[in-house]
């Protein structure tokens, strides 16, 4: 019954918190580059507004990807928020990047082509944090549940700060954010255009927006693990965490794949690994 | 019994049929009706030894064990005979065959070969064999049918030797029968020169100079494998206190007594399953006509080569040796599969793929413990129903467009939808959720994090390592995918259709693809569990929260490309973005010096950053290493 | 090499008041130099027609006979030679520029920029 | 006081010379500056080289009819610009040129608008 | 099969202010061959001057280019200057020099904006465009334009400074070099600009000779190639020396013109403090007659006035030969070889002006 | 209840202008005028955008591609003709190579003159052009309740 609510609330209420999340980054840019910013609800506006334009696309199928994408995070975040298995999680995101990509591949224009193989690369370079980070947490607390991860009474950073700062490396690649924004070119401009979501147009944008409210709030779940054990703490912690994403935005050049891929698997490797490693000595 | 020995020698008694009938409808005719029969066989023994746990059988037959051996010798001499006229660089293949020659002689000259009571059995971990190369082999023989006459007929200057072909396809698939079946090393021994002997034909099938090459290539390699079995014999026939050649024994004798044997034979299992330093033969096997590439890789060769690691999986678990050999497995899967991001050929994206995940299965069955080894089975399954999928589809699309190039391969679902849905569920089966590879990696991963060796936490090497490695999987597959997915401007619907039998092939396989993701509980629960139960006492099984989600998951890969029928569309279409240049709604643009030309999308294949070359280098050397540190610590 | 080098004017301009001028909330006013609109005292004007001649953009239209005085406003690009060539010194620019028309031709002439009601100095 | 004037140092060549000074400036170490043409009875093309903020201009004079001039890229690459900018501008026909746009070098609504011979909307 | 990727980029391209074209082929992401197309913004303004008097092709050289505009309007009466030999009083050339210098430091300001959004750092954007604003505040008030000023003239300038708005534009000008520090630390130091620029869309010393670049894109191949050097204006009697880097990378670029923005706030102070009283402007009569080539250093190099009268009111020959054309040839050449993403960093890096170049 | 008013996305094309009007567009974006503050977004890609803003003349070349942005943009669009080369051809009108202003290549919706335009004269502008964007996507939703 519980579960249920949870996924319920999930569905509902994360992309009123995306929303306002994103209104908040937008606004919070804006004060660093000394401008006042958009009103906080000006993402709603920007989704409202997309779902009553026309919907414009290069062939028939390109939209249905993106639907599937939506679909897909949405169902990745309900297994995390009812407390399922992290793992399974994190190849269910996976599907959904995998769709989100499919969408931009569709209409084969060397943009959003360009801009796929571009998402795909970020995957590539995320994935094994993402996957050690999991492994992380289940050395700790000897479950690969979220749900018993988070009921952990220990703070979980303090078990994986190697780990937790792998993430929150990663964790700019996946919020789409400089130097790491190379897919769609969420923030500037960039020799891609709109890379990925650059044939996406209307209404199937806005579902776009949406996945990424969906997924940036369930990246949001994912820091609050590492502070579970009080939520006192967590919450003051992803909010934390956030801003430090948005002060990395605006103080880094975007970059290229190959230093992507180059440094998320090097710190993959050096902090995670590493972090790893010590655990798997000293938690018995 | 008796359907054992069916599945033994009714592929033989066919393969000789059709050495001698020409292609003609008859033989076409017959050769669907023994795939039929070849099927039914296996799964008609799934259903009566399924539950039974291990039964073996003991075979009377005069002078059966000098038969044996006999054919030994005769393989021996056939295989120097193919020597004749070799380059000089391959002196070390006859040499290969001279030495195993004279250690077998040796052992059986010095009348020191062990009787074996029971020389055939079935078990669990068999009958599953069973199913793969019963179905997946049919399956790929009744494919080979029309394949093999478009295959002709698109290579005009090469000789029809169909007979041979379809002689050797059948008695092949008697072989792997005889690998799953036999108790008796010795015998087991000769099945495995048997599928060496035949892949190596098999390779050489277009007599190419390249195809020469590559079947003498792979022909050595196995050779240099085989030769750890007949080590491994000889171990056991004349140092080992046991003294036995009996396979069953073998295994349940335990680490102490017989790791030095099992690690020579996983040696060969190493080889045959084209793990890294050895990887190469299998890659240069892709010059062979499509269906022996996916009988390579899904049902037979590199199979036996895995199921004998499997088969000694107890054995290994838990030793110093058994860690090596999976870390041989971790680091072939991590350096393929990132090989494999930098292919554009389909087929090659294909081998580094089956070579990574024959890597992971490795992995788990050289770490052995129960969970490993549950997921190991399961990979196994699932890879060989997805890979025969896609080789077979490659196989029809390489006739139907022209060429194996992944990047020919866009708009193939405007072009040939068919197609495309065959292909994508091939795709989705080998790397996304929730299908069975993806399924059984996650099990493989927290199998790992878990498992030890005396109180060190080895698996989680192996576990990062998977992590690592899983990341470029998912790149070059979903990209595969996005190419089949996207739509060039102004392509038509594919003229011509594909042959009946190849659909019925494909189909099969791919609803096989499909159920396996959806009854994978049921898979698990019928056949894999009781066999690691019979091993271990005690064994993985899903949560049934977890398999809800999974079907949920199913469900909604199923329904919502399903859906998409139902999806409004409505849409008003417009040109791709070109910057403004375009030039008519063909994905045409105005270029510098007002040459108008198509925008492409073409070789985004990282070949710069990874390179093939000094990657495979790096492998192997250390591959090697690790193979030297294998045996070095066999006596830890 | 230093990491996050804007990283002090980012947290500054976080932490202070935007450099915004909230336009059309906040006005500045023009500088008394701001070449904006062509304005005319056309009670002054002798209808020389100097100014036509002038304009580089031909945006004057001067019809002696029925004693009229144009500007095509969407044309004008406030260069100023018209106000230099005019001998009556009866036209000057205002430092309002000319406001945006929804569709062309029907506001195109008219006599006097309506005056803004901005003022037009600073310093 | 006098305003800065350049010193304008100037040599006309013939046609058929151009190349070779074209070279000969090259070795020298000179830049090409520009390369630009007056058509009026006739051609004028004037080529600019500079070293040293010294500007030295040469200068090549083609008929009215059908003129013609050998390319220079082969002493200078940079010079492709020009060259195109005189084959879509005057119609001069320039020979052996390192990257012919064919007349793709501008899209222009008149053929050759600065020919002397009347000009016709392109197409 | 076509085996590359073939990727039309622009003419219609969010980092490219203005329209160029470029047929990108890529194997991934690298660039095998970039040939450009150019001509967007191609008017013909050149055979205007059928149509408009000289004095009035004023107004249309200062419309050349809205980002330097002031020196084209400086140049085409400079050019007229010469073949009427005229004398320009003193002050109006100081007057030039200033807003001379103010325009190129209004361009350079807007550049670092544009190339750090080339390389997609947003902040530094628009923070350079922050600085910026403030002084195209001083130059709307001391020549009523913003972009486009409008104070050519043949024969002088059309508006004076009044000393105290001079001894005003002085200190508010202190202030905007000491915000500029701040930003060009930024692309000195910064280890992602600096990632993103160091040794990317190389241009030798050779190279850079014989494909004729010129402006900071020379100075940063290491060749101190400055036209101001020839002393028209007031830059003959200040001191200064050509800002020069060896780099000849992108880096280097942006270097020239951060050391260059300082260069010229110093001028302008040395220009406020040596200029005299006086007229600035002389009336012009006649007609011109003769041809004369002008040089003028722009702020992203030496244009060339070239002007031929016939003794009308019309020029019978009107040419401008900009630093961006100049500067198409090495652009091209740094392109090969380098990755897509690095394409507008090496494009902007040339600080192009299309609507310069096409006129 | 119709938010395009609340979140008017844009896209800028140079047509053949000086760079005087582009630059000022593009100033619109920075700190000092900000126009974030409505809402305002410069997309870079026709396919997200609402308002096209086309500063310079149309010529030869840029004829094709302007209508290839216009049409790739879907509905409900307005156009802003800025700066007044846009609007009339300018001082240009009478170069060879110069079609006009932007009406001669798309059906413009807002004119807003200036040589350079100001910023604040854009935003004025952006904000009419606003007003008629509301109506044409009304007149699309009864379009499309009628269809
Ligand atoms: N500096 C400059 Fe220009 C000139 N002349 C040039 O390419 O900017 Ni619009
Ligand atoms: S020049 Fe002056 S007086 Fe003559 S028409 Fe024009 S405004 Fe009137
Ligand atoms: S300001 Fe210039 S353009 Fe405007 S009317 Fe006067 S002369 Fe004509
Ligand atoms: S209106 Fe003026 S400033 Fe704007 S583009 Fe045209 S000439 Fe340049």
């Amino acid at each position: 019954m519980k579960t249920a609510l949870c996924v319920v609330a999930w569905v509902v209420i994360a992309p009123f918190l995306g929303g306002l999340l994103a209104g908040v980054d937008r606004i919070i840019t804006a004060r660093m580059q000394s401008r006042v910013g958009p009103p906080l609800l000006q993402p709603f506006y920007d989704v409202l507004k997309l779902f009553g334009k026309q919907g414009v696309a290069v062939n028939v199928f390109q939209n249905y990807y993106m639907v599937c994408f939506l679909v897909f995070v949405i169902v990745t975040g309900a297994l995390f928020f009812s407390g399922g298995d992290i793992l399974l999680t994190i190849f269910a995101l996976a599907v959904a990047g995998v769709f989100f990509a499919l969408g931009a591949f569709s209409p084969n224009s060397p943009y959003s082509n360009i801009g796929a193989e571009r998402e795909l690369l970020q995957m590539m370079s995320y994935e094994p944090i993402l996957i050690i980070a999991a492994i992380g947490m289940f050395m700790v607390t000897k479950s690969w549940h979220v749900h018993d991860i988070a009921g952990f009474q220990k703070p979980l950073f303090v078990f994986l700060p190697g780990v937790f700062l792998a993430f929150l490396f990663v964790l700019t690649i996946k919020l789409r954010k400089s130097p790491f924004d190379l897919s769609t070119s969420h923030h500037g401009h960039q020799e891609l255009v709109k890379g990925a979501t650059t044939e996406f147009a209307g209404p199937s944008l806005a579902v776009i927006e949406i996945a990424h409210w969906y997924e940036n709030v369930l990246l949001m779940g994912f820091v609050y693990l590492f502070f579970a054990f009080n939520w006192v703490v967590a919450i003051p912690a992803v909010l934390v965490a956030y801003f430090i994403e948005i002060f990395i935005d605006n103080t880094y050049a975007r970059l290229t794949w190959h230093f992507t891929l180059k440094s998320s698997w090097i710190v993959a490797g050096v902090c995670g690994v590493v972090n790893i490693f010590l655990i798997a000595f000293l938690v018995k | 019994m008796n359907i054992l020995l069916f599945l033994l020698l009714f592929p033989a008694a066919m393969s000789l049929v059709f050495a001698i009938l020409p292609a003609n409808t008859f033989r076409n005719a017959l050769v669907r009706i023994s795939c039929l029969l070849i099927a039914a066989g296996s799964v008609y023994a799934a259903f009566v030894f399924n539950g039974q746990g291990y039964q073996s059988f003991k075979v009377e037959f005069p002078h059966i064990d000098m038969i044996f051996f006999g054919g030994e010798m005769l393989l021996s001499l056939f295989l120097l005979y193919k020597c004749i006229g070799i380059k000089k660089h391959e002196w070390y293949i006859p040499a290969l065959i001279i030495v195993q020659a004279g250690i077998m002689a040796y052992c059986e000259m010095s009348g020191a070969v062990p009787e074996v009571d029971n020389a055939l059995y079935i078990d669990n971990l068999s009958i599953i064999m069973a199913l793969i190369i019963g179905i997946i082999g049919s399956v790929i023989c009744y494919y080979a049918i029309s394949y093999m006459r478009d295959y002709h007929h698109h290579n005009p200057q090469m000789k029809d030797r169909q007979r041979s072909f379809f002689f050797i396809l059948f008695f092949f698939l008697s072989a792997m029968f005889g690998v799953v079946f036999s108790n008796n090393l010795v015998w087991l021994y000769l099945f495995w020169e048997i599928t060496t002997l035949s892949s190596f034909i098999l390779i050489g099938y277009p007599k190419t100079e390249e195809a020469t090459r590559n079947a003498y290539r792979a022909l050595g390699l196995n050779l240099l494998g085989g030769l750890g079995f007949a080590g491994g014999i000889l171990y056991l026939v004349k140092f080992c206190p046991e003294h036995t050649v009996d396979l069953a024994r073998v295994i349940a004798s335990g680490p102490g007594l017989m790791l030095i044997p099992v690690v020579l034979i996983s040696f060969a299992g190493v080889a045959k399953s084209a793990q890294m330093p050895f990887s190469s033969w299998l890659l240069g096997a892709m010059v062979a006509p499509t269906p022996v590439s996916a009988l390579l890789h899904s049902s037979t060769m590199v199979k036996a080569g895995i199921f004998i690691i499997i088969k000694f999986a107890p054995v290994l678990s838990g030793t110093w040796a058994g860690y090596f050999l999976a870390l041989i497995g971790a680091v072939t899967f991590l350096m393929t599969s990132i090989i494999a991001v930098t292919q554009s050929n389909a087929k090659r994206v294909l081998a580094y793929s089956t070579i990574a995940n024959l890597g992971l299965i490795v992995a788990c069955a050289g770490i052995g413990t129960y969970e490993t080894l549950w997921a190991a089975v399961l990979l196994t399954i699932f890879h060989a129903v997805s890979k025969g999928l896609l080789f077979l589809g490659v196989g029809s699309i390489e006739h139907k467009i022209g060429s194996r190039d992944i990047e020919d391969m866009d708009g193939l679902i405007v072009n040939r939808p068919g197609l495309a849905v065959v292909m994508l569920i091939g795709i989705l089966g080998m790397f996304l959720a929730p299908f069975g590879m993806l399924i059984s990696k996650w099990m493989c991963l927290e199998a790992f994090v878990s498992s030890s060796i005396f109180g060190l936490p080895t698996g989680v090497l192996i576990a990062m390592i998977l992590a690592f490695g899983s990341a470029p999987t998912l790149f070059f597959w979903a990209k595969w995918m996005g190419k089949i997915v996207s739509v060039p401007a102004g392509l038509a619907k594919g003229e011509g259709r594909v042959p009946g039998d190849e659909w019925t092939a494909l189909v099969v396989l791919a609803v096989a693809t499909v159920a396996t993701a959806a009854l994978f509980p049921v898979i698990s629960w019928v056949s894999v569990e009781p066999y690691i139960v019979s091993l271990y006492h005690q064994t993985v099984s899903l949560s049934q929260g977890n398999t809800i989600i999974m079907s949920i998951l199913l469900a909604l890969m199923i329904l919502l490309p399903l859906s998409f029928l139902a999806y409004p569309k409505k849409t008003k279409l417009v040109p791709r973005y070109l910057g403004g240049a375009n030039v008519g709604d063909k994905g045409e643009f105005l270029g510098a010096m007002g040459v108008v030309q198509q925008a492409t999308m073409r070789n985004y294949y990282l070949a710069g950053f990874f390179s093939e070359k000094k990657l495979t280098i790096a492998s192997v050397l250390v591959t090697i290493c690790l193979i030297v540190t294998m045996f070095a610590v066999v006596k830890l | 090499m230093s990491q996050m080098s804007i990283g002090k004017v980012v947290s500054r301009s976080f932490l202070s008041r935007p450099a915004t001028r909230l336009y059309p909330f906040e006005k500045r006013p023009f500088y008394k130099a701001t070449r904006g609109a062509v304005a005319i005292d056309i009670e002054k004007c002798i209808l020389c027609g100097i100014c036509q001649k002038r304009c580089p953009t031909a945006a004057i239209t001067v019809t002696k006979a029925t004693k009229d005085w144009q500007i095509n406003r969407l044309r004008c690009i406030s260069c100023g030679a018209c106000v230099d060539a005019c001998p009556k010194k009866c036209l000057w620019l205002e430092n309002m520029y000319s406001p945006a028309v929804v569709q062309k031709g029907a506001d195109d002439k008219f006599h006097q920029l309506d005056k803004p009601g901005l003022e037009t100095t600073k310093a | 006081m006098m305003v800065h004037v350049e010193e304008q140092s100037l040599v006309v060549v013939d046609k058929g010379q151009i190349v070779d000074k074209a070279t000969q400036m090259s070795k020298e170490g000179f830049r090409l500056v520009q390369i630009s043409c007056l058509a009026k009875d006739s051609y004028e093309v004037t080529y600019s080289f500079d070293k040293n903020y010294a500007c030295a201009h040469v200068r090549v004079v083609l008929p009215k009819d059908n003129p013609e001039l050998p390319s220079i890229t082969g002493a200078y690459f940079a010079a492709f610009t020009y060259e195109n900018e005189l084959q879509d501008l005057f119609g001069i026909k320039v020979s052996g040129l390192a990257l012919d746009f064919k007349g793709k070098f501008y899209k222009l609504s008149v053929k050759t608008p600065f020919a002397p011979q009347p000009q016709q909307p392109a197409q | 099969m076509a085996t590359r990727t073939i990727v039309p980029f622009g003419p219609q391209h969010p980092v490219l202010p203005e329209p160029i074209h470029l047929d990108l082929v890529l194997e991934d992401e690298k660039v095998i061959s970039a040939i450009p197309s150019i001509g967007f913004i191609h008017r013909g303004l050149e055979k205007l001057v059928e149509k408009k008097d000289f004095l009035e092709m004023t107004y249309v050289a200062e419309r050349i280019c809205g980002i330097c505009s002031f020196i084209h309007g400086q140049s085409y009466c400079q050019a007229i200057e010469g073949v009427m030999k005229i004398d320009v009083p003193e002050r109006a050339l100081y007057l030039r020099t200033i807003w001379g210098e103010m325009s190129r430091i209004h361009s350079h300001l807007l550049w670092l904006g544009l190339f750090a959004d080339g390389f997609g750092f947003e902040s530094l954007f628009m923070h350079s465009w922050r600085v910026r604003e403030k002084l195209l505040d001083l130059i709307e008030e001391t020549t009523g334009g913003r972009v486009i000023f409008g104070t050519a003239k043949v024969g002088g300038v059309r508006r004076d400074m009044e000393s105290l708005t001079l001894k005003r534009v002085e200190d508010e000008l202190k202030i905007i070099e000491k915000m500029s520090h701040e930003l060009t630390d930024v692309f000195k130091k910064d280890s992602s600009v600096k990632r993103r620029t160091v040794g990317k869309g190389v241009l030798s010393k050779e190279d850079a000779i014989t494909l004729g670049a010129v402006g900071p894109t020379v100075r940063g191949s290491g060749i101190a190639s400055d036209m101001r050097k020839l002393g028209y204006a007031a830059y003959g009697k200040i001191s200064w020396e050509p800002v020069i880097e060896t780099g000849c990378d992108c880096y280097a670029r942006c270097m020239v013109r951060c050391r260059e923005l300082y260069q010229s706030f110093d001028m302008i102070y040395q220009a406020m403090a040596k200029i005299p009283d006086g007229p600035v402007d002389v009336k012009v009569t006649g007609n011109p007659n003769g041809e004369y080539f002008a040089r003028v250093e722009q702020p992203r190099g030496e244009v060339i006035y070239y002007v031929k009268g016939n003794n009308t009111k019309n020029l019978e020959r009107f040419r401008v030969r900009t630093p961006t054309f100049a500067n198409v040839p090495p652009l091209v050449k740094m392109l090969g070889g380098c990755e897509l993403a690095d394409v507008p960093v090496i494009v902007l890096t040339i600080d192009p002006c299309i609507s310069c170049t096409e006129r | 209840m119709s938010f395009f008013k609340k979140s008017p996305w844009v896209i800028h094309y140079d047509g053949s202008s000086c760079n005087g009007c582009d630059i000022e567009v593009l100033a619109c974006l920075t700190p000092l005028y900000d126009i974030e503050r409505f809402g305002i977004i410069n997309t870079g890609n026709p396919k997200h955008a609402d308002v096209f803003l086309i500063t310079g003349t149309i010529n030869e070349q840029n004829l094709e591609v302007v209508r290839n942005i216009y049409n790739q943009m879907p509905d409900p669009k307005v156009v802003a003709a800025i700066g007044i080369c846009a609007t009339s051809g300018g001082i240009f009108r009478e170069c060879y190579n110069v079609k006009g202003g932007v009406d001669t290549a798309i059906p413009v919706d807002i004119y807003i003159p200036g040589c350079a335009v100001r910023p604040e004269a854009i935003i004025d502008g952006v904000v009419a052009a606003l007003g008629v964007l509301e109506k044409k996507a009304a007149a699309l939703k009864t379009m499309k309740a009628s269809a």
